[in-house]
């Protein structure tokens, strides 16, 4: 082996640049290729329009700045927003509680089951497909109008969200050493526990807290079910054209998510 | 008006297009829009020239632009009330002191500014003699049925709708407002005068031809029985002005009457 | 008789009992506590790694399986405790008999008496060596205190500590494995399959990474645990020095079959050059 | 060191069960526990009001069963549905191509300049806290109703959405390749499409499909601007109480949600 | 002087000639390809892996370095090419000399001729074993197509396709390499570190999980190319034997300093003994 390489040109085989591709996948691709091409074909506006348009934004923005700084207005805000803060927290806790059992059945390889992790799938996305104002019909029958039927809609919106997301992130966890637990015996669950967790942790969080996040800005959500909330606050400046007090509103939910935004950081790196 | 009447309109509005179109010469295209803001914004910025707009609407777009009005489009019928279980412990709206009632939309003619002001005639005030709540008229019904909430106020064809959606359950009416201003079609400032004059034009004469045109859309029976009317004056939607300071919101006060 | 009828015929599992024809027959008292009949695997629709390997190793017995890169060792290891389906023949371990899969009750069985160390040492980086060696614990009813170091019971941790003691670890065992260094790293994962106290110890190049004392240290500690507790112990290698010092028994991988096999003591570092020739 | 462990009990140092914990950082977890524990002990509905609400929701599932089959209705929808579709392709394929590069520079770690990340993440967060209502009329006023402002709108969506979790399949992507890389002196570019993308490719799958999946359910979003689509269907009918419509509706998205979920889990099999 | 006056002395790049009180003054003609002064390296605020170790190493020499598990080698490779930053003294390496961590343009003048064998293969598990190849490619000025084989120029994925066959693995090039074996593995990184025709070799146990015999002609193709075309090889290895077999000289790390730095010609494999003993 040493010396036959060094000075002879070998005749090597020539492989193809790309896999093999079947027939069927080629017109596949094509077809999914000119689906997207021929959608953004219909969409793409005119620059000439746009253009026109920009000038125009001035005077929305206008209209916007500066925020309202009311202090009384700014205070209704800031016990809306802890109001707020307090069903998303209680309601994103809750669900991401229900999301880890069902995202863990719902995980391809990882599953105790493995004929019904296309079923917890599938109820994953019926958690999400079922609009948020069905929920809220189902909660105020069950327990009524108000900040607990907000926890559950809450709840619900983010197991549809993490329920996804943390069978992603346990489907995709390091597979080496779950086999090596799991030629010792561990059961699922401890290997579970014991391999998937620690692996999938830095993307468990991030879902966590965007989940919590989501739940803070949620405006739909939270009005429907009469638990007011921020974002409640938020669309009725916009339906009554209180530009100024909306800015206030919306400065108010980006300071959140920025620190929110930096917690999800800090944590992430304390454990990578 | 109610916007998702109007988006329920559209879902059928093929042949009204068609009938504006022959009878005006003029190409349309109609755009349903889920947002009185976005509307109004778009109206603002030029991007439409017509909007079918209801009353609250008009006298923010009046505020913001130099919209000018077409024509009004009566709706029968068209009234905000205060609705109550009928075997329920509310029998006046009086009996409302302190109780909850809900709205629909925050801003919409039917659903919140009318009942409001139906209210205020009787002497409760928005928000200190009762607690107003918005919500989304499907949960406020479930909610009202469970003892939630005492009243909701919404527009007589809601009503309608949701006794036959509720079959089983007695809806009964404490406070009805007066038949609000017409819905009205909107032009903006820099449509031709000429444009305007030919579409005023058209609902005025074919107004039978058209009215016909949305009648053949299933869901569109509310308007059965409704007109076009070729002279609206501005003033008379100051009644719709007052009602923005009924529910305490300041921002419109500074137009509300002049 | 073909592959493919070998297979058909031994799916059911009437046919525990030693084959008649099978090439290495059992005497009546040691029954072998590793027996393979027939065994072949392949990959997808690749050529086979390997095909009709006769494998029986006794209780107690220290083997070393040697062979070129990619000649199959990982993979029969593997296939040998059921980790991997086989794709022919029949596997008996630990009293348990299956061919391709063994089913869940079996596999938890066979699992629960085996220490395994693997090639790609496989930790949960972002644990401590505690942790990862705690972790060997698991596969025992009610073992989920074995999950995390700081849930186990002191029994476990005194056993853990004691089982990087004797990788010369100690120090180390509150450190991230994913910074240690890689030899390091290797001990740590023999630390976790020597705290299992099992019945039969698997190393894949358990020594591979070690420096030359340390990977002398770790064999003469498999070596001795399997000696004195009458383990057996299945090790591959790529030091020859090892597998004829450590090893009753060496068995030599080649272009799928088994080129030798052989009692340690017959052999020298000579007659395995062959195993690595052509 | 051989015989050394075999019969004596060694005098072992006992480590502390968890790590060292700062005064800081115990104050910290306290705090946050009891947040979260008040929050959801504010929240729990009583057993008994729940009790009584259930039987009622045997009546609300009357008004929606059997889901409305006219072929007429039915035809209409599946027209929403491609219309939803090709604006949901157009705007998310555009966003995620706008995502992949926002979200790899503000990937700690990965992205070429250190000290802009947190900037990038701002970013997007940014995009994520602006309501759609806001962008609606930014897009309204550019390029004015209808279905390219939808698609704009549902653009941004996806860029909220995909930017932070493109960016966080990328700081979670296997380090070691990256740093093998990294020692042949790879520019960051070459590393990101060496090396961190082929690692990171069943998440960005994942994270992809969901946001398509998101843009053809979200009805808030379209109907804004008025591109209506299907879930301004699903909406109106529940403004009119045709609650049997509206559970047709219901059925057809989920139909395409198990779909896309079904792709998904296939396009990320072939790959894994 | 203290190492942290020393540390700081020696940030500017004024001070790239020799130093005068330099353990090892060289000669004026033959400038070291490798020289690091007082070099310490400290995780953290963990002990001090190695301190004020002063090593040169000239143009063309083959050097072992050897060491037990932890005595930091791997540590020791990377901060002679600046991607570990170390904690105190300097290093000049391929003419560019820095303390701590070296600017990006110097990083990149750096490791555009260095081949670099990691000790964990480190490849992109999803890629075929000729993507990974072609990655060696990267690193050079308009190296974008090395990003994937599909898009390399014909003569790259030539090169690549050679430096598979001078590992023995042209048939697994089309094969991903997480399906590879862990030899197989540990090659195609070193056909990595092949194809980029460098100027430095460094290799961490490169032959750790080879066969003895791949791991004979790896490192002699090594020692080869190296001799042929003066190219400067630092290895690490467990395995004495080829540390005396294929390198001039052999530097062994011992408790964080250098314990022993000679010619391998007058060294024996009993000589060596004492760098893992104690
Ligand atoms: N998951 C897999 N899929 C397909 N082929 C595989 C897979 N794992 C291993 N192989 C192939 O099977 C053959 C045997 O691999 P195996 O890992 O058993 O070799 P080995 O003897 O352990 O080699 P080494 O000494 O390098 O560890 C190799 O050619 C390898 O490419
Ligand atoms: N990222 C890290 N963080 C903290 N400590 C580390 C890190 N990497 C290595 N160490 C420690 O530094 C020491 C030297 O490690 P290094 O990897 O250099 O050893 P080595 O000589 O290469 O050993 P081996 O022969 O096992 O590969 C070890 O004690 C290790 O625990
Ligand atoms: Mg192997
Ligand atoms: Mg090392």
């Amino acid at each position: 082996m040493v010396d036959k390489t060094m000075n002879r040109r070998v005749e090597l085989p020539q492989l193809d640049r790309v896999g093999k591709v079947s027939a069927i996948q080629f017109t596949l691709w094509i077809v999914v290729g000119a689906i997207i091409i021929s959608s953004i074909y219909n969409v793409s506006p005119s620059p000439q329009r746009v253009a026109e348009g920009v000038p125009r934004l001035g005077s929305l923005m206008n209209r916007m700045f500066p925020p309202e700084t009311d202090p009384e207005f700014l205070g209704r805000v800031f016990w809306r927003l802890v109001e707020t803060m307090q069903i998303a927290i209680a309601g994103t806790v809750l669900g991401v509680l229900i999301s880890l059992p069902i995202g863990w059945l719902s995980a391809r390889g990882i599953a105790p089951l493995k004929a019904t992790t296309f079923l917890f799938k599938a109820l994953i996305s019926f958690f999400r497909t079922v609009p948020d104002l069905i929920w809220a019909l189902i909660f105020v029958i069950t327990v009524g109008l108000g900040a607990v039927a907000g926890t559950m809609t809450i709840m619900v919106d983010t197991i549809g969200f993490c329920g996804r997301f943390f069978g992603e992130a346990m489907e995709d966890a390091d597979k080496e050493p779950q086999e090596a637990l799991e030629a010792i015996g561990a059961s699922k669950f401890s290997i579970l526990c014991g391999a998937v967790i620690p692996d999938a942790m830095p993307s468990l969080i991030n879902t966590t807290l965007f989940a919590l996040e989501k739940a803070v800005r949620s405006s739909v959500v939270l009005g429907l079910v009469g638990a007011g909330g921020i974002g409640q606050e938020l669309k009725s400046s916009f339906d009554l054209f209180q530009y100024k007090k909306a800015a206030a509103i919306m400065l108010a939910i980006f300071l959140i998510v920025l620190i929110m935004e930096w917690v999800t950081d800090r944590l992430r790196r304390s454990i990578t | 008006t109610d916007v998702e009447g109007l988006e329920q309109l559209e879902q059928e509005f093929g042949a009204v297009e068609a009938a504006l179109e022959k009878s005006t010469g003029l190409e349309m295209d109609l755009i349903p829009v889920s947002s009185r803001t976005a509307a109004v914004e778009a109206m603002n910025a030029g991007q439409v020239n017509f909007v079918l707009t209801g009353p609250a609407e008009y006298v923010v777009m009046k505020e913001l632009t130099d919209a000018q009005i077409v024509v009004a489009w009566q709706r029968p019928d068209y009234f905000g009330q205060i609705v109550v279980l009928a075997d329920g412990d509310i029998s006046t709206a009086q009996d409302l002191k302190g109780k909850i009632v809900s709205f629909g939309s925050v801003g919409s003619t039917s659903q919140q500014l009318g009942p409001a002001q139906a209210l205020a005639d009787l002497g409760l005030k928005y928000g200190t003699d009762y607690d107003a709540q918005i919500i989304k008229r499907n949960v406020a019904i479930e909610a009202l049925i469970r003892g939630d909430i005492s009243a909701i106020g919404m527009n007589f064809g809601h009503l309608q709708k949701a006794r036959e959606a509720y079959p089983e359950v007695a809806f009964k009416v404490v406070a009805r407002g007066p038949d609000l201003p017409n819905d009205i079609l909107v032009a903006s400032a820099d449509v031709d005068a000429d444009v305007l004059a030919k579409v005023k034009k058209a609902f005025v004469e074919d107004g039978a031809a058209i009215m016909e045109a949305v009648l053949k859309g299933e869901d569109n029976d509310k308007y059965a029985g409704g007109f076009f009317l070729g002279s609206v004056d501005d003033a008379d939607y100051d009644y719709v002005r007052s009602m923005y300071s009924t529910i305490g919101v300041d921002g419109f006060s500074g137009f509300v009457g002049d | 008789m073909s592959i493919t009828d070998m297979h058909q015929d031994l799916t059911g599992s009437e046919r525990i009992a030693p084959r008649s024809d099978s090439p290495h027959p059992k005497t009546v008292n040691t029954s072998p506590l590793i027996s393979a009949q027939k065994l072949t695997k392949q990959y997808g629709a690749a050529q086979a790694v390997f095909s009709n390997l006769d494998i029986d190793i006794s209780e107690g017995e220290t083997v070393a399986l040697i062979g070129s890169n990619g000649a199959g060792k990982s993979t029969l290891l593997k296939c040998l405790i059921g980790l991997l389906p086989h794709s022919g023949g029949q596997v008996s371990v630990l009293d348990e008999t299956f061919s391709g899969r063994p089913q869940a009750a079996q596999a938890r069985r066979i699992r629960s008496d085996i220490g395994f160390v693997f090639q790609k040492h496989c930790l949960v980086s972002r644990a401590t060596a505690l942790t990862n060696v705690v972790h060997g614990m698991l596969g025992r009813a009610g073992s989920w205190r074995g999950w995390h170091q700081a849930i186990a019971s002191p029994a476990w941790r005194q056993s853990a500590m004691e089982a990087l003691d004797s990788v010369n670890l100690v120090h180390k065992a509150n450190e991230r494995v994913d910074q240690l260094s890689g030899g390091q790293a290797q001990r740590v994962a023999i630390a976790r399959a020597l705290v299992r106290k099992p019945k039969l110890f698997i190393a894949d190049e358990p020594a591979a990474s070690l420096d030359p004392k340390s990977g002398h240290d770790v064999m003469q500690r498999f070596v001795n645990l399997s000696k004195k507790n009458n383990i057996t112990l299945m090790f591959t290698s790529h030091d020859m020095q090892h597998a004829l010092q450590y090893a009753d028994r060496v068995i030599a991988l080649k272009n799928g079959s088994i080129f030798l096999d052989q009692k340690s003591d017959d052999l020298t570092a000579q007659d395995l050059k062959g195993v690595f020739s052509g």
